[in-house]
């Protein structure tokens, strides 16, 4: 029997990016911040804590490999730039620990609040962060500081590698599936698929598939029950105004829109990719931690 | 120069107790020709059995994953008890000539039964009602006639007569093994303690393995030579461990020792720590009612732990001295996953820790844990608390 | 007469057509699509053209599998636990213990001497352990499905994962990764976990030789090597036909 | 066999009874009477001595109700959880708190009311991990009300000795002072007693009914006993409750000697074990209407809510013979010591559902005879994750049926949590075990 090929809805675009506007050989400081999560890496070059370039791949099966590649990306892209001209690199995110050029690690929590501060401006309190296996619930103060946070712990549902399941299972891009499921919202929404969990929910939406459900409804029930989940855990922290998410599944509106209506708060618009926030909180730490060692 | 605990033969002492428990339980049958018998639960009264020439020990699990519970005990049932299970039905428990049970969560209890069914050469088992009530007044009186009858059947059993001396001598090996191990928890409260939480872990739980007069031995020079020694790590962030059975090594490990930030604990509130030996049999005529209220009035599991005519929970007061007396910073509620009793205290226990101002993370643990996952959530709560300086 | 059994599985819809010898003339395997009644259409049609025959020449329709609803031209349907105990014994008529491994179910069946049904366990949630989490965990090895099973019996190692959950034992494999642990000892490890877990339904039933393995995960030997270990006994895969065609043949003869 | 069916005439005083029950607790202050909240569990005769208008909210079968309405079950999971309460605690806890934080309280018909009426007092016992416990943090989230928990953890009934008596009766006691505190009432010694008999008869009755359902075909099914057996757990202390088992039982009884059952082609009885899933009934729908099957009842229905003999003296059979009310026995009740020793030890002894989780062997001995005495062909055992107390030793008991040559199905779910349930795999696991059985579908 011959191999079946599979299409793979899951995938999602990469990019690399880099602001031609600036030199960086003007800079004082050049850090760089890498965040190799579970789904996608990310390496940010911050000019004197200003955001120069950027790349945001998916992770290989190497964590090693995964940030060598972003990182060399990213230069590429600069052209110029060599891996000698950075003045300090951090590395965050899952695979934190196996960036072999990192000087020194910082959690993805710390990051992601320092990265918001950033991206959204100092008046942001709660962050939710939403990535591949990791949902959190993020309280920072003014500076991007964490003051508490919470993380899905019993179960791994309504997490972005949940939703890469669901994107499969129906044959729908990973960034379509949200547009998609809001076609349905608000006015015929029908009700959450009745388990969170995604192995267990998973024979459920089957079982839609199978009711004859279109698509856009079985997506409405999926991401209701994720959106549930996620407002759950914000709860639980107590959300604040300014409310920020962050990760890859804030380019997901079939979560996002759900999100911000059930708490009945409206999340900031980011100045640019907050798939990023990890990345660039990790190299404005990167910054700080050069300048305290020039002290 | 002082010491380096590290280096301590009583450390290595402890430890190797803690491996090679079950060889340590062979070893003993083979030289002392006795019995063993297994138990579940801090509540049960192992000084009787004690007195019977019996060694009790504590039914623990090995953190390794399994499946082969899955025909006898529901998925929804506590890993720790899946774990035990698994334990006696891989056959490491083979040496137990008895098993015994002090009532305790429903979890248990379940993986009790399946133990003493299905484990070999179990002669004896002993499922003891315990009363759930401790903080009722009546429950000293019921439990002593619950010892009375367990006392008769270890006597029939062994064919012994438990003599008010005996009972004596073993109260007192069990009190001076818990005087002792407090006094090293005294230390704890040093601004740089002499142990960590795995050193205590380790010693709290052989204690639990192996014949207490032993560990007494061991116990004391150990006290002397903590005199002596020089704590050559950074304490960092106290911290209090919480929660139910937790013997895992790989887990105080990555905390005390694998992460960024240094931290140690100084007090584990738990089944395999203090919950175990704190406080003592106060003498009196009446042995068993002696070592009925010293069950009963120990500081209690929140299976037992509720209220009774006005709202209070003893525990939680335990749990306010902790936090004074050993300037507690931080608490890791470290819970076993599908544990009511637990689960049921923690909104409230969150609550108690706000108000002193006690920063506190809650881990869910199963059989094995996902130590990657911990490191990051630690290692995030460590560092909200320090890390002012990168922020300017 | 002509039988056809059609089991529309979650990710493989399968047919197999046999006569009143219980002699195979032929079958089709295709990927289950979002639209069913298609799919079950084109799988018949396929198997059709691998027989040789024409609609007209099939007597009786048979569906089974979680779909079976979808074949609304089917004479009976029968559950994927009959199906796959009567295949099974059709196909090694010494089994006692069936174990069906397929895209997102797995099941234990216990048959009886004459092949009856004598007792079953499913999956329950939060033990899920089956083909997709190989399919996913393909992905993030990267390497090709039919070496995925090969390299684990390369591995010098077992190492214990915690796999409780599908979605947590993938992040574990990530740190696996990311820890740059061998493909081939994670491959093990992956099929251990999957092994483990499949273990605990059969062992609802009780295992009793001769254990027989069927459904498309029983074309990974890394997962029958895995399966030996965790089982302690022997574990056998069809040779006379495809593993995940098994239930398929199973629900045809059913109705012979 | 096609058999009469006829709805049964004292279906409609049952219903009435428990819509009046969820509207007297609400209404209770109006008119100056006294709440009172707990587990079916608790010692319901003994608040009875404190008034005529002292009105009880059990707390179990509040958490099935709300669960039979799963929107409402729903909102109140999600409100209580955000509050950081575990999702695999006890299902109808985590109603009853999310109902209390919702401030929302949920009538027999379904429609709710705002706010929640708090208890003067909760009273109640501790069995299983979650009772006592479950009061005491209710009581949090009301702001602290007046909790008194009975311990009964005594052991099984076979094994009752007057210590262990006296354990429970002593709490019982000091309860009494502690009531006449709180509410500011002198307590009624005569009405403990006629509670206490009312009780006795109440639970005996509800096990003669159940027996009657050995006959063939069976009169009741279990899915109209959920509506019947749930007197005794609401109040049974009300003399009422045991004239509407009185009036039940000589209904039954004459449907029996007239033949007429509950299904109209009973093709298959089947046993079940837990609190079913109470927000998916249909369940029992599909297995009556697809394969002529019933369920007999369950040690659920009948040992909640029944007062069986039990464990014989050995602790080796279980014997399924109701237990016998103080008239039976020769017993006269005349003071407040003698009703509270008959009610502690009547319930400890005969309450079926007390009795099993002090071993699985009983439980074993339990079911076992279950199946023999009501002529079962086979358990569907609900594997409940919503209680654990019921849920312990099921794979146990599944076990030693199939060893003992009883077929037995298992399916998953909660008992007030509907996202734990999955229909298809449910519905699959059904059609499975019944086909694997020969059992054909009727239509
Ligand atoms: N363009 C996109 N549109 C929709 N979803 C996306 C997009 N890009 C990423 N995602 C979602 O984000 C998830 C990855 O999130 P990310 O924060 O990068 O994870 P991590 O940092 O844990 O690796 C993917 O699993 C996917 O669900
Ligand atoms: N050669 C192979 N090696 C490893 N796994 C395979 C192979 N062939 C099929 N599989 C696995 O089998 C699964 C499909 O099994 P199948 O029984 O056809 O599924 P279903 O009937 O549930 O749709 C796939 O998920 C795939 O992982
Ligand atoms: S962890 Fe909890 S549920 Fe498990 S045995 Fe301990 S108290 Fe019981
Ligand atoms: S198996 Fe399901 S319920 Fe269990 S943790 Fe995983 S996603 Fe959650
Ligand atoms: S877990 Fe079960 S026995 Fe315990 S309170 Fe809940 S319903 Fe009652």
């Amino acid at each position: 029997m011959e191999a079946i090929q599979e299409s793979e809805y899951w995938r999602w675009p990469e990019t690399v990016w880099v602001d031609e506007s600036k030199n960086w050989k003007e800079a004082e400081v050049i850090s760089c911040g890498i965040d190799l999560g579970s789904v996608s890496s990310q390496a940010v070059i911050m000019l004197d804590g200003e955001l120069y370039a950027y790349s945001n791949l998916r992770t290989g099966s190497s964590s090693a490999a995964s940030s060598e590649k972003a990182l060399k990306s990213v230069l590429e892209k600069i052209g110029d730039m060599k891996m000698e001209d950075i003045h300090y690199i951090v590395g965050t995110g899952y695979g934190r620990v196996s960036i072999p050029f990192a000087q020194k690690t910082i959690t993805e929590i710390a990051c992601h609040g320092r990265g918001a501060n950033y991206i959204y401006g100092p008046s942001v309190r709660t962050v939710l962060d939403m990535g591949g296996q990791d949902l959190k619930a993020i309280k920072i103060d003014n500076r991007g500081k964490v003051v508490n946070f919470l993380m899905n712990d019993k179960c791994a549902a309504g997490t972005g590698r949940g939703i890469e399941v669901v994107a499969d299972l129906l044959s729908i891009p990973i960034t379509e599936v949200g547009e998609l499921s809001l076609k349905v919202y608000p006015d015929d929404e029908p009700e959450p698929v009745s388990t969170t969990c995604i192995v267990f929910g998973k024979s459920e939406i089957l079982g839609l598939i199978r009711k004859g459900w279109p698509k856009e409804r079985i997506l409405a029930a999926f991401f209701r029950s994720v959106a549930t989940r996620v407002v759950e855990l914000l709860e639980r922290v107590g959300v604040e105004p300014d409310f920020a998410i962050t990760g890859g599944i804030s380019k997901n509106p079939g979560v996002t829109v759900r999100v911000q209506d059930m708490l009945g708060i409206k999340a900031l618009e980011p100045k640019f990719d907050p798939q990023l926030a990890g990345a660039v909180g990790a190299a404005l730490f990167g910054r700080a931690l050069y300048l305290k060692s020039k002290k | 120069m002082g010491k380096d605990v590290e280096k301590l033969p009583q450390i290595k002492q402890f430890r190797e107790w803690f491996e090679k428990r079950h060889d340590y339980a062979k070893d003993w049958k083979k030289k002392n020709g006795g019995r063993v018998v297994g138990y579940y639960c801090t509540y049960c009264p192992e000084e009787i059995l004690y007195a019977a020439g019996v060694l009790p020990v504590r039914i623990l699990g090995s953190h390794e994953p399994e499946s082969i519970t899955r025909p006898y005990l529901h998925d929804m049932y506590c890993p720790f008890c899946h774990d035990t299970l698994a334990q006696g039905l891989q056959g490491r428990y083979d040496y137990l000539d008895g098993v015994t049970l002090a009532q305790s969560c429903l979890h248990m209890r379940q993986a009790y039964f399946s133990f003493a069914d299905r484990v070999p050469n179990i002669e004896w088992s002993y499922y003891m009602p315990f009363p759930h009530g401790v903080n009722n007044p009546y429950a000293g009186e019921y439990t002593k006639a619950e010892f009375e009858k367990f006392k008769a059947s270890v006597e029939e059993w062994t064919g012994t007569t438990i003599t008010n001396k005996e009972l004596d001598e073993a109260i007192e090996v069990y009190n001076k093994n818990r005087e002792l191990m407090m006094k090293v928890f005294e230390l704890r409260k040093a601004e740089n303690p002499p142990i960590t939480g795995l050193h205590a872990m380790e010693m709290v739980v052989s204690s639990q393995m192996v014949d207490k007069r032993e560990h007494n031995e061991v116990l004391e020079s150990f006290l002397e030579d903590l005199k002596d020694v020089e704590p050559n790590r950074e304490t960092g962030t106290r911290l209090m461990l919480i929660g139910s059975e937790d013997d895992d090594r790989s887990f105080l490990e990555m905390i005390e020792y694998g992460i960024n930030y240094p931290a140690t604990f100084v007090y584990e509130e738990n089944c395999t720590g203090a919950r175990y030996f704190w406080d003592l049999v106060r003498p009196e005529e009446d042995r068993l009612m002696a070592l009925a209220k010293r069950y009963v009035y120990r500081v209690p599991c929140p299976a037992k732990d509720w209220a009774v005519g006005k709202l209070f929970r003893r525990r939680f007061n335990h749990i306010e001295s902790v936090i004074k007396e050993y300037n507690v910073q931080g608490a890791i509620i470290a819970q076993m996953k599908f544990c009511d009793p637990h689960e049921l205290d923690i909104p409230s226990l969150r609550k108690l820790f706000d108000q002193h101002d006690v920063k506190h993370l809650t881990l869910e643990l199963d059989i094995t844990q996902p130590i990657g996952q911990f490191r990051t959530r630690v290692e995030a709560f460590l560092e909200a608390m320090a890390e002012e300086d990168l922020f300017f | 007469m002509i039988v056809a059994g059609i089991d529309v599985g979650s990710k493989f819809t399968k047919v197999v057509i046999v006569n009143d010898a219980k002699e195979i003339l032929g079958y089709s395997n295709i990927r289950t699509g979002m639209d069913h009644h298609k799919t079950v259409e084109e799988a018949l049609n396929e198997a059709l053209k691998n027989a040789n025959l024409k609609r007209e020449d099939i007597n009786k329709f048979v569906a089974t599998g979680f779909g079976k609803i979808s074949v609304p031209f089917a004479d009976s349907e029968i559950t994927q636990v009959v199906a796959a105990g009567k295949g099974a014994h059709f196909v090694w008529p010494t089994v006692r213990t069936v174990i069906e491994v397929g895209a997102e179910e797995s099941r234990a069946v216990k048959v009886g001497d004459d092949g009856n049904i004598k007792d079953f366990a499913l999956a329950d949630k939060c033990a899920a352990g089956a083909g997709s989490f190989v399919d996913a965990m393909v992905r993030y090895l990267e390497v090709p499905l039919e070496e995925f099973g090969k390299i684990s019996l390369e591995a010098k190692e077992s190492v214990p994962m915690n796999a409780q959950c599908v979605i947590f034992a993938e992040s574990e494999v990530v740190s696996l990764l990311h820890a740059n642990y061998p493909k081939p000892e994670i491959s093990r490890a992956i099929h251990d976990a999957i092994a483990d877990r499949v273990a605990s339904i059969a062992r609802r039933v009780g295992i009793e030789d001769d254990v027989v393995l069927i459904g498309g995960l029983a074309n990974d030997i890394g997962f029958v090597d895995s399966m030996k270990r965790e089982l302690g006994t022997e574990v056998y895969v069809p040779d006379k036909i495809a593993p995940e065609l098994v239930p398929a043949l199973g629900a045809a003869i059913a109705e012979l | 066999m096609e058999v009469k069916v006829r709805p049964l005439d004292c279906w409609n005083d049952f219903k009435k009874y428990r819509e009046r029950y969820y509207k007297n607790y609400l209404e209770a202050k109006d008119k100056g009477g006294i709440r009172w909240a707990g587990s079916a569990w608790a010692f319901d005769p003994v608040p009875h001595g404190l008034g005529e208008d002292v009105y009880s909210l059990t707390g179990e079968p509040y958490g099935a109700t709300c669960a039979f309405f799963h929107d409402f079950s729903r909102e109140c999971l999600e409100n209580i959880e955000r509050q950081g309460v575990a999702r695999d605690l006890c299902g109808y806890m985590r109603n009853y708190w999310g109902s209390i934080v919702l401030d929302k309280y949920l009538l027999a018909d379904g429609s709710t009311v705002s706010p929640f009426p708090k208890p003067d007092f909760n009273f109640t016992i501790h069995i299983c991990c979650s009772h006592a416990k479950w009061y005491h943090f209710a009581a949090e989230l009301e702001g602290g009300i007046p909790t008194y928990a009975v311990d009964i953890s005594v052991g099984p009934g076979y094994m009752l000795d007057d210590k262990k008596i006296e354990y429970v009766v002593r709490q019982l006691r000091d309860a009494i002072p502690w009531m006449e505190k709180i509410t500011g009432r002198e307590y009624d010694d005569e009405l403990l007693i006629k509670a206490v008999y009312a009780e006795a008869d109440a639970m005996s009755t509800w096990a003669k009914i159940c027996k009657l359902n050995q006959a063939q075909p069976a009169p009741l099914e279990e899915k109209s006993m959920f509506s019947l057996y749930v007197l005794n757990l609401i109040n049974r202390g009300d003399p009422e409750v045991a004239k509407l088992y009185h009036k039940l039982y000589d209904e039954v009884e004459s449907r029996v000697k007239r033949g007429i059952g509950a299904l109209t082609y009973e093709q298959f009885r089947f046993l079940t074990d837990n609190p079913p899933p109470w927000a998916f009934l249909k369940v029992y729908r599909y297995l009556e209407k697809e394969y002529g099957a019933i369920s007999l009842g369950a040690i659920y229905t009948f040992g909640l809510a029944g007062g069986w003999i039990g464990m014989d003296e050995k602790g080796e059979k279980w014997i399924w013979e109701p237990a016998p009310t103080p008239e039976e026995a020769g017993v006269e009740i005349t003071n407040r010591e003698e009703a509270l020793r008959w009610t502690a030890e009547y319930n400890l002894r005969y309450r079926a559902s007390w009795q099993h989780e002090y071993s699985h062997w009983i439980r074993k001995q339990e079911t076992y005879q279950m199946v023999k005495d009501w002529k079962a062909d086979a358990m569907i055992m609900h594997l409940n994750r919503g209680c654990e107390l019921w849920n312990m030793s099921t794979l146990e008991v599944r076990d030693y049926l199939v060893k003992n040559g009883i077929s037995v199905a298992t399916y998953e779910g909660n008992m007030a949590d509907p996202r734990d349930f999955d229909e298809a795999r449910t519905f699959n696991v059904i059609d499975s075990f019944m086909q694997s059985l020969g059992i054909e579908k009727i239509s």
